[in-house]
């Protein structure tokens, strides 16, 4: 409960001890540099995973040793077989979903920025905040373990989809204690996340220091105090949904499972459920989920776009913020967007339809303050600078992607093809990444107190954004032509002819893959050899930057911070930080 | 921190009293032999009734600021509200079955 | 690189920083008031008060879709579940009152009031728990079980039942539980009123779920 | 510098990508349905509408970065500030998508709101994994009722029918290849023997979910004779990849006689 844990925040002094400063240290910059470890680690995981599938996917008789290795009956030989590709599918989104995409960019940064930017000692809740990162991090391993049980994880996909993910190890290999492990790993995340985003609503409510008004909070800030509630409200209904997909298939429940199922001529002992009550369920979390996961993206890009032009965004912080809430707010009216053809009601379509449309004017506004803010500006190209225009354009063309999906006459025809794919790794996945990638380069300076290698940086970012757009832009075009996802060989007449194409996305993903290494290694050895960083080498003006680097253990070396400007006061070279008191600015 | 100064304690007893009448009033109308619909209808806006008590008396949302009571009621409500795009599937699963 | 504008700060000093900490939390001049004007942990209990509201609501949505796609239901609580039911009620309701009692002791400092009155609450909630279990015990007797449903209706009732009651039972045992905290740690003075006011909020949130569960579970259900 | 290669870089992407949809390097199968043609237009509508939008994004971008790169500038925001940002937003984007939900509804309603003809053919179609069956209702014109307990892949009763004691069902004819005579309204029923699985024709347009424990209907009809595959895009287990039928548009008079011929194999 929160009431015992609010002490801490009052009596806990810098810890003493390793297990305290760096295991169950209820540090929040500790616990930030966890989770950020923690998505990274998953993320390569996760891209290992999309590795072995995209090159079977090119080259079907591949074998690949390691796989091989990985699992016996998955991939004899290290050829994988089609419930393995599933499999591997299947905990690829997981992992990139849960544990990277919704773990780094809101827990890992916002975990370690936003009480520093609000001028806070640490998070409301210390010990809660640590909790919620064990928490998740047994979520985490309860995922991973699914490889290392004899049927070996689940082949639903990251969506479950009830009753093949319901019924149990009958609906075929991984979605027996597989599938458990999967909804038991998914509600321990849920809870995590709630306990996350409670303690961020709270930090930046009460916890901001003398002058810090929710109108001069940073950009960043806004965007994981918004985030938060949006997390807040769309766990606390995958939870549920969890709990009753494990009753289903442990408690012999039938929530999801309609009667007279027959599985391998075994008729199944269960009636009067309903899958699409589980869609639904799912997707109210599964949409918010997305914006989840992009709009610290949003809060990070922005926050970081004003240091590199030197000037204000377009619009001040008014426009932008009122963008993500409006975006957050119509992503819970929108999810049967997902569902079109799903057998839902199809007045119900169009219901969700026209929001799903109208998310577009706030994205685009949003868009257009990125883009305008460029106007006449003083751009400087350091890495952070170059990934955030690298989101702005992948996010433009993902947002595209939407006109598409978000109409069901159009989507009947492109549903479950690549086009899907594409667009999802455009939006969600990739300008994630990219907002992730400069928030990791902006901030690892603060963080760890030494400079990334601008040189290597920037070799990551011009190799990275060209290879994405052929990996998912190709995607979107085999879309077009009707290319459908999650299939583990291209067998059918029609899929056939495109396997050259397939080819040539594998190569692209291998290639795209083997270059995140230039980002590990740089992010490793700038860790230990990096030059010295200053404490404030972008030239930032909010209150990360306000302090040493890395800062102390209560981030301000026990001055009364006092807040007098706004977050994006540049002008040119000159900027006001936001603790520089009013007198110091006439001087200037 | 005195939030609650505002109520004897003998008041909050009245208001204990009123929610078990409401109770008593549910309990009643569970057995006039009404359509579900209705019972339903009229079980639920009691239930709000007591909630509404509950939340601004026992939990005296009544004695804090307001916003507080704007910023946990909307979000609530919004979820609760636009959960309710699942009925018509929920309706069209009696008509569309596949065994009757 | 613009040339840092606060380069002199030398920060890092923990022995300075040790005394800035005790304050923090607190709404003194260094830190901004919070726009609710109450104490962190209550705002923090209020949010979690929402989530958990989403999550029950779900939960009672999917059993309100099972029902309406399953006609045939079948409805095994007779006159003896309800007033079973009726006196559960009276017991959680009576306890949020003795909760009040607590906090308003505690606020008054009465300790010793405000421990009687936190055990008082605990016992309620206990026979509470105790009721609730008979009311399973004796429909899993009839043959309820999650899967099962001896009147041949749907068998989604006794899914449902179990898993509505069952969370609210778990809410209602892990209050008893933390209040026990609450009250040891307020006798031994590690926690004051805000800790009791604060779990009185969650104490009543459980009560106020009851007042949805018990008519659409039980009254919904009586024939 | 950086801002000049960043510039040239997206231009390319841009470029690249409006040449291939634009040119149709990647498309759509020529459509065979009755309603495809509204469903290709809105697609080519939308094309048009989204692509204007991409490529203007993009290029803004890539001006910018190209025009606005190093330091010493004043800096300046654009004229009239947020404000046309966000008034072209409403208006222009909101008078766009509203366009596009108002002619798409048509496009959708003309599936899934017009009530079938009712001299539709009606076929009747079973997913399991991971095959497709298919039920006429034979000479009676009656479906044979559905007993889940006897679907028994091992003598072939697929559907579960009765056929000893329901007079329905004993002329139904089940095919494993769906067979629909050209320009004839066709109603087919969807549903599912174990998972979700999902019934999609690119030549007609068509993609619709099995849900299983409902019966979804869907009405379409073909205009084009010709041989078409039938592919389940619902992920249902592990030859999801392999799960296909084939769809044969015929004449009236081939159809009859595929229908007897597959009635004698019965």
């Amino acid at each position: 409960m929160p009431a015992t844990s609010a002490h801490a925040a009052v009596h806990h002094g810098p810890p003493q001890g390793f297990i305290r400063k760096y295991v169950f240290s209820v540090d929040h910059k500790v616990i930030g540099i966890q989770y950020t470890t923690l998505s990274v680690v998953a993320a390569f995981i996760g891209m290992a995973l999309s590795w072995a599938f995209r090159i079977h996917l090119g080259w079907p008789d591949a074998h690949i040793p390691l796989l091989g290795m990985l699992s016996k009956n998955g991939a004899p030989g290290g050829l994988m077989t089609p419930e393995y590709y599933l499999s591997l599918v299947t905990m690829h989104g997981t992992i990139m979903a849960f544990f990277v995409l919704t773990a780094a960019p809101m827990a890992g940064y916002g975990n370690y920025m936003l009480p520093i930017q609000v001028g806070a000692a640490d998070m409301a809740f210390p010990r809660l905040n640590m909790a919620s990162f064990w928490v998740t991090f047994v979520g985490f391993l309860l995922a991973c373990a699914t490889f290392f049980i004899p049927d070996g994880p689940p082949l639903s996909g990251w969506t479950a989809y009830a009753p093949l993910s319901a019924v149990g190890e009958v609906a075929g290999p991984g979605q027996g204690w597989g599938q458990n492990l999967w909804g038991l790993s998914i509600a321990i995340f849920c809870v995590a996340s709630l306990l996350g985003a409670l303690n961020f609503i709270v930090t930046t409510l009460d916890l901001r220091t003398k002058g810090m008004t929710m109108s001069r909070l940073p950009i960043s800030t806004w965007a994981w105090f918004i985030n938060a509630w949006v997390s807040l409200l769309a766990f606390a209904v995958l939870l549920p949904t969890c709990l009753l997909l494990v009753l289903d298939r442990l408690g012999g429940t039938s929530f999801f499972i309609p009667g007279g199922l027959v599985i391998n001529d075994q008729m199944q002992p269960h009636s009067g459920g309903s899958p699409l009550l589980f869609q639904h369920l799912f997707w109210f979390f599964g949409h918010p989920e997305v914006y989840i996961i992009i709009l610290p993206a949003f809060g990070i890009v922005s926050h970081i776009i004003p240091t590199f032009i030197r000037k204000p965004l377009v619009g001040g912080w008014k426009v932008i913020t009122w963008a993500m809430v409006a975006i957050g707010t119509l992503s819970f009216i929108v999810w049967g967007h997902h569902m079109f053809v799903s057998g839902m009601s199809p007045y119900m379509a169009m219901v969700f339809s026209v929001p799903t449309l109208f998310i577009t004017i706030p994205s685009v506004i949003a868009t257009m303050v990125w883009l305008f803010s460029l106007y006449r500006a003083n751009i400087r190209f350091d890495t952070p600078m170059l990934f955030s225009l690298g989101f702005i354009s992948l996010f433009i063309t993902g947002g595209i992607g939407g006109f598409f999906l978000a109409q069901p006459s159009t989507d009947s025809y492109l549903h479950a093809t690549t086009f899907v794919v594409g667009h999802f790794h455009f939006t969600m996945g990739l300008s994630a990444i990219f907002g992730a990638f400069a928030g990791f380069y902006y901030w690892f300076p603060k963080m760890f107190g030494r400079m990334m290698n601008e040189k290597l940086g920037k070799v990551h970012f011009w190799l990275s954004f060209p290879l994405v757009y052929c990996v998912f832009m190709t995607m979107h075009l085999t879309g077009f032509a009707g290319a459908v996802r999650r299939y583990s060989a291209l067998v059918d007449d029609f899929m056939a002819p495109l396997i050259p194409t397939n080819r040539f996305i594998s190569v692209a993903a291998l290639l795209l893959g083997a270059t995140q290494f230039i980002f590990l290694f740089n992010a490793i050895w700038s860790r230990f050899r990096g030059p010295e960083a200053p404490n404030n080498p972008w030239g930032g003006t909010t209150l990360e930057w306000d302090t040493t680097s890395p800062p102390p253990f209560d981030n301000f070396g026990g001055r009364q911070i006092t807040v007098y400007h706004g977050p994006m006061e540049y002008d040119g070279e000159a900027s006001v930080m936001q603790t520089a008191p009013p007198a110091a600015v006439a001087g200037t | 921190m005195s939030s609650n100064r505002e109520l004897t304690m003998s008041s909050y007893v009245g208001i204990g009293v009123g929610l078990m009448v409401i109770v008593g009033i549910e309990v009643v109308l569970t057995y006039q032999h009404l359509e579900p619909r209705t019972l339903l209808f009229s079980l639920l806006s009691l239930a709000c009734l007591e909630a509404f008590v509950a939340v601004l008396y026992l939990m005296h949302v009544k004695y804090e600021r307001p916003i507080l009571f704007w910023t946990i009621f909307p979000a609530t409500l919004f979820v609760l509200t636009f959960l309710c795009y699942l009925w018509p599937d929920a309706f069209r699963m009696a008509s569309m079955r596949l065994l009757k | 690189m613009l040339s840092d504008q606060r380069s002199d700060l030398k920060g890092g000093d923990v022995n300075v920083t040790q005394s800035a900490i005790p304050s923090l939390g607190q709404h003194e001049v260094l830190m901004e008031a919070s726009p609710y004007g109450i104490e962190k942990k209550k705002l923090g209990m209020w949010v979690f008060i929402v989530s958990d509201a989403c999550t029950f609501g779900a939960f009672l949505f999917a059993y309100g879709y099972m029902r309406v796609g399953n006609p045939v239901w079948g409805t095994p609580f007779g006159v003896g579940s309800v007033v079973n039911g009726v006196v559960m009620t009276a017991v959680l309701l009576s306890s949020s009152f003795t909760m009040l009692a607590a906090v308003r002791a505690s606020q008054t400092g009465a300790k010793p009031s405000t421990k009687k009155w936190l055990g008082i609450t605990m016992l309620l909630g206990t026979i509470f728990a105790a009721l609730h279990l008979k009311e399973w015990f004796s429909l899993i007797g009839e043959g309820w079980r999650l899967f099962y449903n001896p009147t041949g209706g749907a068998a989604q009732f006794g899914a449902t039942f179990f898993s509505v009651t069952g969370l609210h039972l778990t809410h209602v045992v892990t209050g008893v539980i933390a209040l026990a905290f609450i009250a040891r740690g307020y006798n031994l003075g590690r926690y004051d009123e805000s800790h009791v006011e604060t779990a009185g909020l969650y104490w009543h949130f459980v009560d106020l779920v009851w007042m949805f569960v018990f008519p659409l579970m039980y009254l919904m259900n009586a024939h | 510098m950086a801002g000049k290669v960043f510039a040239v870089l997206v231009i390319l992407i841009t470029l690249a990508t409006a040449y291939c949809v634009m040119a149709h390097v990647w498309w759509m199968p020529v459509d065979v349905s009755v309603h495809g043609p509204k469903i290709d237009r809105q697609i080519e509508e939308t094309v048009l509408v989204a692509g204007l939008l991409f490529i203007a994004g993009q290029l803004v971008l890539a001006a910018f970065a190209f025009l606005y790169g190093g330091i010493g500038r004043k800096p300046r925001q654009i004229p009239g500030g947020a404000k046309p940002l966000i008034i072209f937003a409403f208006v222009l984007v909101g008078t766009e998508i509203l366009a596009l939900s108002f002619i798409g509804s048509k496009a959708w309603g003309s599936v899934y709101f017009e009530a079938p003809d009712p001299a539709s053919m009606r076929v009747d179609v079973q997913a399991g994994q991971f095959a497709y069956y298919f039920r006429y209702p034979g000479p009676d014109g009656k479906f044979g009722s559905l007993h889940p307990d006897l679907i028994n892949e091992g003598n072939q009763n697929y559907f579960g029918l009765d056929t000893d004691h329901d007079p329905d069902a004993k002329d139904d004819v089940v095919t494993a290849e769906l067979a629909i005579p050209v320009n004839k309204p066709i109603l087919i029923t969807l549903h599912s023997k174990d998972v979700g699985h999902s019934f999609y024709v690119r030549e007609l347009r068509i993609q619709q979910d099995f849900v299983p424990g409902l019966n979804i209907p869907i009405h379409f009809t073909a205009t084009q004779t010709g041989r078409f595959e039938i592919v389940c895009t619902q992920l249902c287990g592990l030859g999801h990849y392999n799960m296909k039928a084939y769809l044969s548009v015929l004449s009236q008079a081939d159809f009859e006689n595929w229908l007897k011929k597959q009635a004698s194999m019965q």
